[in-house]
């Protein structure tokens, strides 16, 4: 048997379904027949009668309302259609379910899926990669799953936690990352992974990002260079121990990213490994995002848009070099 | 089911209501009005830090929205509902330790006046980005069916002002699509803020929006309390009934300005002379003693009353310790996760 | 004025519309149909990167939007509107160039399918994000009042499944707030994506949404290309003439997928007997040789034609060089303020 | 005479209408007798009629009408009535305003100004500094003046700009910041300044926290150090040839922002310094930022939630020590 990053996220949702009463999905063609545009909630409908609920055009109010159940007991799971219509709910998911708790002390279980980061021929609209925007205000936990087994035992755990989860799953991963199976347990949130080790250099990164940081470190490794790939799993919290450690261990950092240059998850990890552990670094600390541009249609300008595994090799090589 | 009509109800001879809730929901008007009187005293003393938003002028409306709600129903109050929310059940004493800044208020200083709430019991605490509370209020009422209680409708608040956001329309159209019971109450008191009704909308009347959604839509007038009680009773006891989702428009006149630091200078006096700008709390006491329902006597415990329990409920949140700023700083409730390099 | 009429014409022979014009529409509308249909048998082949969304069933609403259009109108067309772009002047071998990702089409590459425009021209390049052009198309035309212009009007097209964004309500109620000489064509084809009606709106009717705007409002056939002539023209004539803004909602069926990835198999059979699931170019086919308007051989000549002004547009298209990635990615066009350290 | 920064940004808008008949101001209350939430446009709806429009509570549409009118000539003036609320006109100003140009090749000169940052007693709704989220994206400008010179030609240089500008101005200096006249010129967009020179320590900082930094550069001034200022003023594009000259002659920087502190602008300051300009830094470079907690309402928490003089102060004199 073999699973798909996507099958995972189906499983998992399928088995909170089961398991958990309190759970239902709500969003845009995720019911009926189809099961989302992804197929993300195929066949769940049929499996568990009116807890998989389409819904009107509506971002905001399908977060509102999802805010709404999440006070009153439930665990809704919300699927964007893709990240990039989150824009539309951003208000209700910053400054209504993010400021909940520490305002009046009662947390908002919700878990809001984004269909997140570039495909071919995807362009600006339906191609991007938030995560740097929610981790950026407060009250919010920002998973990036990576692998198959972290898209289910996380995607579990985002509902199992009692605050807003932001649960960025990579669309590129979908169909091209597979499993041999499903985990039974994962690391917690907020738990960086090395996902190989090495000790010459170090690239942080998460997301879709991480498999071509694994191919760099494969590429790199015949020219007798051992990178270490540290996936942080969750940008918000951020492990900055695990990061450091590994810091610590090569004196060198990478840090790699699919969403757009300024500011945002790479910036962040690089401001935390030179302020806390800057006698650690042998070499500047380097950074590769996606262009300051709208992420472009035409796979021609895509392929260099988005960091892929040339130019994360070329930035690597110099930085070795240093 | 989708007709619009218009109700009035000029007298509470109309039988409509019966005295006794309309005295009840008198003395919250009486105990909201003096209390923002003295927010009102405390804020021009310097005593209140932030805003200062009161409800003069739609405290019929509001009580009407908070008195006929029970206990496992869902209310989401809006900017000018002390009436309704005293009415549904908040403590006077937790308004003021949220004005005041208690740590022991429901917000504990983090957040003030207008902005607070009990979610859990029911009392929605808004947000200021003014429609957001309604899909909430929608959710709220979906999680009550998935869980299988019974006889509980949703109350959501809105100003004619609020009802120009996207988010509003949305979450009303939610509202439709899910059959939830809600009961949607907008006041139309002609300004948002300073902009008049010109520049916030062209229709010729709000409630006809109600159709458009597959709501059923009655307007009311905002100044008279028995109307108030007459048509959201009857709307609440719809809802309750099982028939679609209720959009009221209450027609009256702000009679303060947005907030206490505003003069309200651009109130024109052509409007103020409106019927709709009529004092509600003013009428319903004329009626009060036209119609010999209290003795002035009483009447006048009612008002002695009021002021004790404002005075009381100032008087012990003042007392109380304000925040402590050396807090863990945490906004989510799963603290194993934070973030300990911040 | 807030009156909500149904119209109907059964046949061209109501005079309403002059058989040049019906046949005008038509070509338009087989131009399109044939140019889509080569647009999926490319996307079938792999020629064709990303989604292709195609207005099958809906080309006599369309075309009837662009149609009435003159220079210096504003258009806002989406997803399904290949037959009012032609029609309105979008030339054919700049959707095939954004199709096909050509640097000489006016997106240059950078983007597809349906999110070209020509905004100097005023056809606006819509973003994928619902209902966010109406107001757009408010700001343009307030831009042509502020200038002084004369005569122009703005038309913006939306499915019911956009009706129900906030971004859409925000834009009509402020089209309707600035007077501006707007038409919104809205089609309902009983469908976002997969989701039907039921689960989109509870209202009986989506026009009725007119009045609590202050719109004007009618229903339409959307099958029926005399239809919607008349209707479309009628609303286009009364925005230039200064009447309210006008919302038109006209009833199809998506003869296709959402996209060409989506086989449609959620589109139940009972719905494609329903009279709105008619097949607007055939039954305008049928009317033109029912009626003997125009013979079968100039009929097939302008077939004929149709193919092959595709077949030009796609063959230059299909030579020009694909975009170069070694371009200066800048998102401004103040080059001098770029950031250089990026 | 002396003119505050409030009134300079009124004075800039009287100017830009009197100048350009493309100029016209839309948003809540800014019109009328009324003149706006914290009276930026008082009188101007007088003074030129028809030009200064009130709308109705519609985040949304407010800057999609500006788009439209300035794709068709003109050069409208969006007032968010307080930054917080822009949340909800955010799908416009990113997706459309933020990538027009780039798809399309026509600019869209709007400006969009948002009353921002945190004041006594305003709360989580009311206190918000939404910059790093703008900056985040690309296709837009995004300004941050902290002086009342700045607020009035940076308002100017904003509308002539073809491209979308977000002008972030303080409230928290709207009476208190005071200047005797106002300029006829002033640094272009882009270009950094420095507020105050010193040798020992640079601090990059912008809109507000400029005042508190020099006051931290006046308190150690007094110890003996010399503390060197880095007034931002735009925040995209970033001046990163000045910080880096400034940290190249003081060899030491702390970055500080209001905003909250995951990602933004600190971190992409340091981001910058530290991978171009690592070898000029003698000490590990650091950061203070705002709580990763909603804002606070009562004064007791919102001044130890914001940064200010006394917590600049110890991370600038720890920083000196290492
Ligand atoms: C989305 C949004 N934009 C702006 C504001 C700022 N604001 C607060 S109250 C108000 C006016 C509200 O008018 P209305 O809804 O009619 O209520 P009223 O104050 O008249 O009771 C405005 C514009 C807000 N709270 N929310
Ligand atoms: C705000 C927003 N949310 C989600 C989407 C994804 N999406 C694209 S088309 C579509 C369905 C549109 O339905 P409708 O408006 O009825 O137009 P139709 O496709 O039926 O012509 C959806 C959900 C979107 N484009 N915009
Ligand atoms: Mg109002
Ligand atoms: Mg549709």
């Amino acid at each position: 048997m073999s699973i798909t990053y996507l099958e995972a996220i189906r499983e998992a949702q399928a088995k909170l379904l089961r398991d958990d009463e309190r759970v239902f999905i709500y969003g845009q063609d995720v019911g009926g027949t189809f099961g989302g545009a992804f197929k993300a909630t195929k066949g769940l409908a049929r499996e568990f009668p009116g807890r998989v609920l389409n819904t009107p055009i509506s971002e905001d109010a399908i977060v509102g309302t999802a805010i709404g159940a999440a006070l009153h007991g439930m665990r809704p799971i919300v699927e964007m259609q893709f990240a990039d219509f989150s824009s539309l709910a951003l208000n209700q998911i910053l400054n209504n379910a993010g400021t909940h708790y520490w305002r009046t002390n009662v947390p908002v279980p919700i878990t809001i899926r984004l269909p997140s980061g570039g495909t071919k021929g995807s362009g600006p609209f339906h191609s991007q990669s938030m995560e740097s925007i929610y981790a950026h205000y407060p009250g919010l936990i920002v998973m990036t799953p990576a692998t198959v087994e972290d898209a289910y035992t996380m995607l579990i755990e985002a509902v199992a936690i009692d605050d807003p989860v932001v649960y960025c799953e990579h669309k590129y991963l979908y169909y091209h990352l597979k499993a041999d199976k499903l985990p039974t347990e994962g690391l917690p949130a907020g738990k960086a992974r090395i996902a190989r080790e090495g000790r010459d250099l170090t690239i942080v990164t998460y997301s879709a990002m991480v498999q071509e940081a694994l191919a760099v470190a494969e590429e790199l490794a015949s020219d007798g260079f051992e990178i270490e790939v540290v996936d942080l799993r969750t940008v918000k919290p951020l492990d900055t121990d695990t990061v450091l450690a590994s810091v610590a261990r090569t004196g060198r950092l990478l840090c790699v990213g699919e969403s757009f240059p300024w500011g945002g998850a790479t910036a962040e990890v690089i401001a935390r490994v030179t302020s806390e552990g800057f006698h650690l670094l042998d070499a500047p600390p380097q950074r590769v995002n996606a262009k300051d541009t709208p992420i472009p249609y035409h796979p021609n300008l895509w392929s260099v848009h988005r960091p892929n595994a040339k130019s994360i090799a070329a930035k690597a090589r110099n930085l070795l070099r240093e | 089911m989708l007709q619009t009509a218009q109700r009035s109800s000029e007298t509470i001879k109309t039988k409509a209501v019966p005295h006794e809730r309309f005295l009840e929901a008198f003395r919250w008007m009486l105990l909201a009005r003096t209390f923002e009187e003295k927010l009102v005293s405390l804020y021009r003393g310097g005593l209140i830090t932030g805003g200062v938003y009161i409800g003069k002028g739609q405290e019929a409306v509001s009580v009407a929205c908070g008195l006929f709600l029970q206990k496992g129903d869902i209310f989401a109050p809006l900017i000018r509902d002390q009436a309704g929310r005293s009415a549904f059940g908040e403590p006077l004493v937790d308004v003021a330790r949220t004005y005041l800044g208690s740590r022991q208020g429901p917000m504990r200083g983090r957040d003030g006046n207008i902005h607070r709430g009990l979610p859990r019991q029911g009392q929605l605490a808004m947000i200021s980005h003014l429609g957001a509370m309604v899909s909430v209020t929608v959710g709220a009422l979906m999680a009550k069916r998935f869980k299988g209680e019974k006889n509980f409708i949703g109350l959501s608040c809105i100003g004619e002002g609020g009802m120009q956001t996207g988010s509003f329309h949305e979450g009303m159209n939610l509202a439709a699509v899910e059959q939830v019971p809600l009961v949607i109450v907008a006041t139309n008191n002609h300004y948002a803020y300073s902009t008049p009704n010109e520049r916030e909308f062209a229709c010729a009347e709000l409630v006809d929006r109600a159709k458009g959604y597959g709501f059923e839509g009655y307007n009311l007038d905002g100044t008279d309390l028995s109307a108030c009680l007459d048509v959201i009773g009857s709307a609440v006891k719809r809802a309750r009934a099982g028939r679609p989702p209720q959009l009221l428009v209450a027609s009256t006149l702000r009679l303060s300005g947005h907030g206490e630091h505003d003069d309200a200078s651009y109130v024109t006096d052509e409007i103020k002379r409106e019927p709709f700008a009529q004092d509600c709390l003013k009428r319903a006491d004329k009626l009060i003693v036209d119609l010999n329902l209290v003795d002035a006597k009483r009447l006048q415990g009612w008002r002695d009353d009021a002021a004790a329990q404002v005075d009381q409920a100032i008087t012990t949140a003042q007392k109380e310790a304000a925040p402590d700023a050396n807090e863990d700083w945490c906004a989510i409730s799963t603290r194993a996760l934070v973030d300990q390099a911040q």
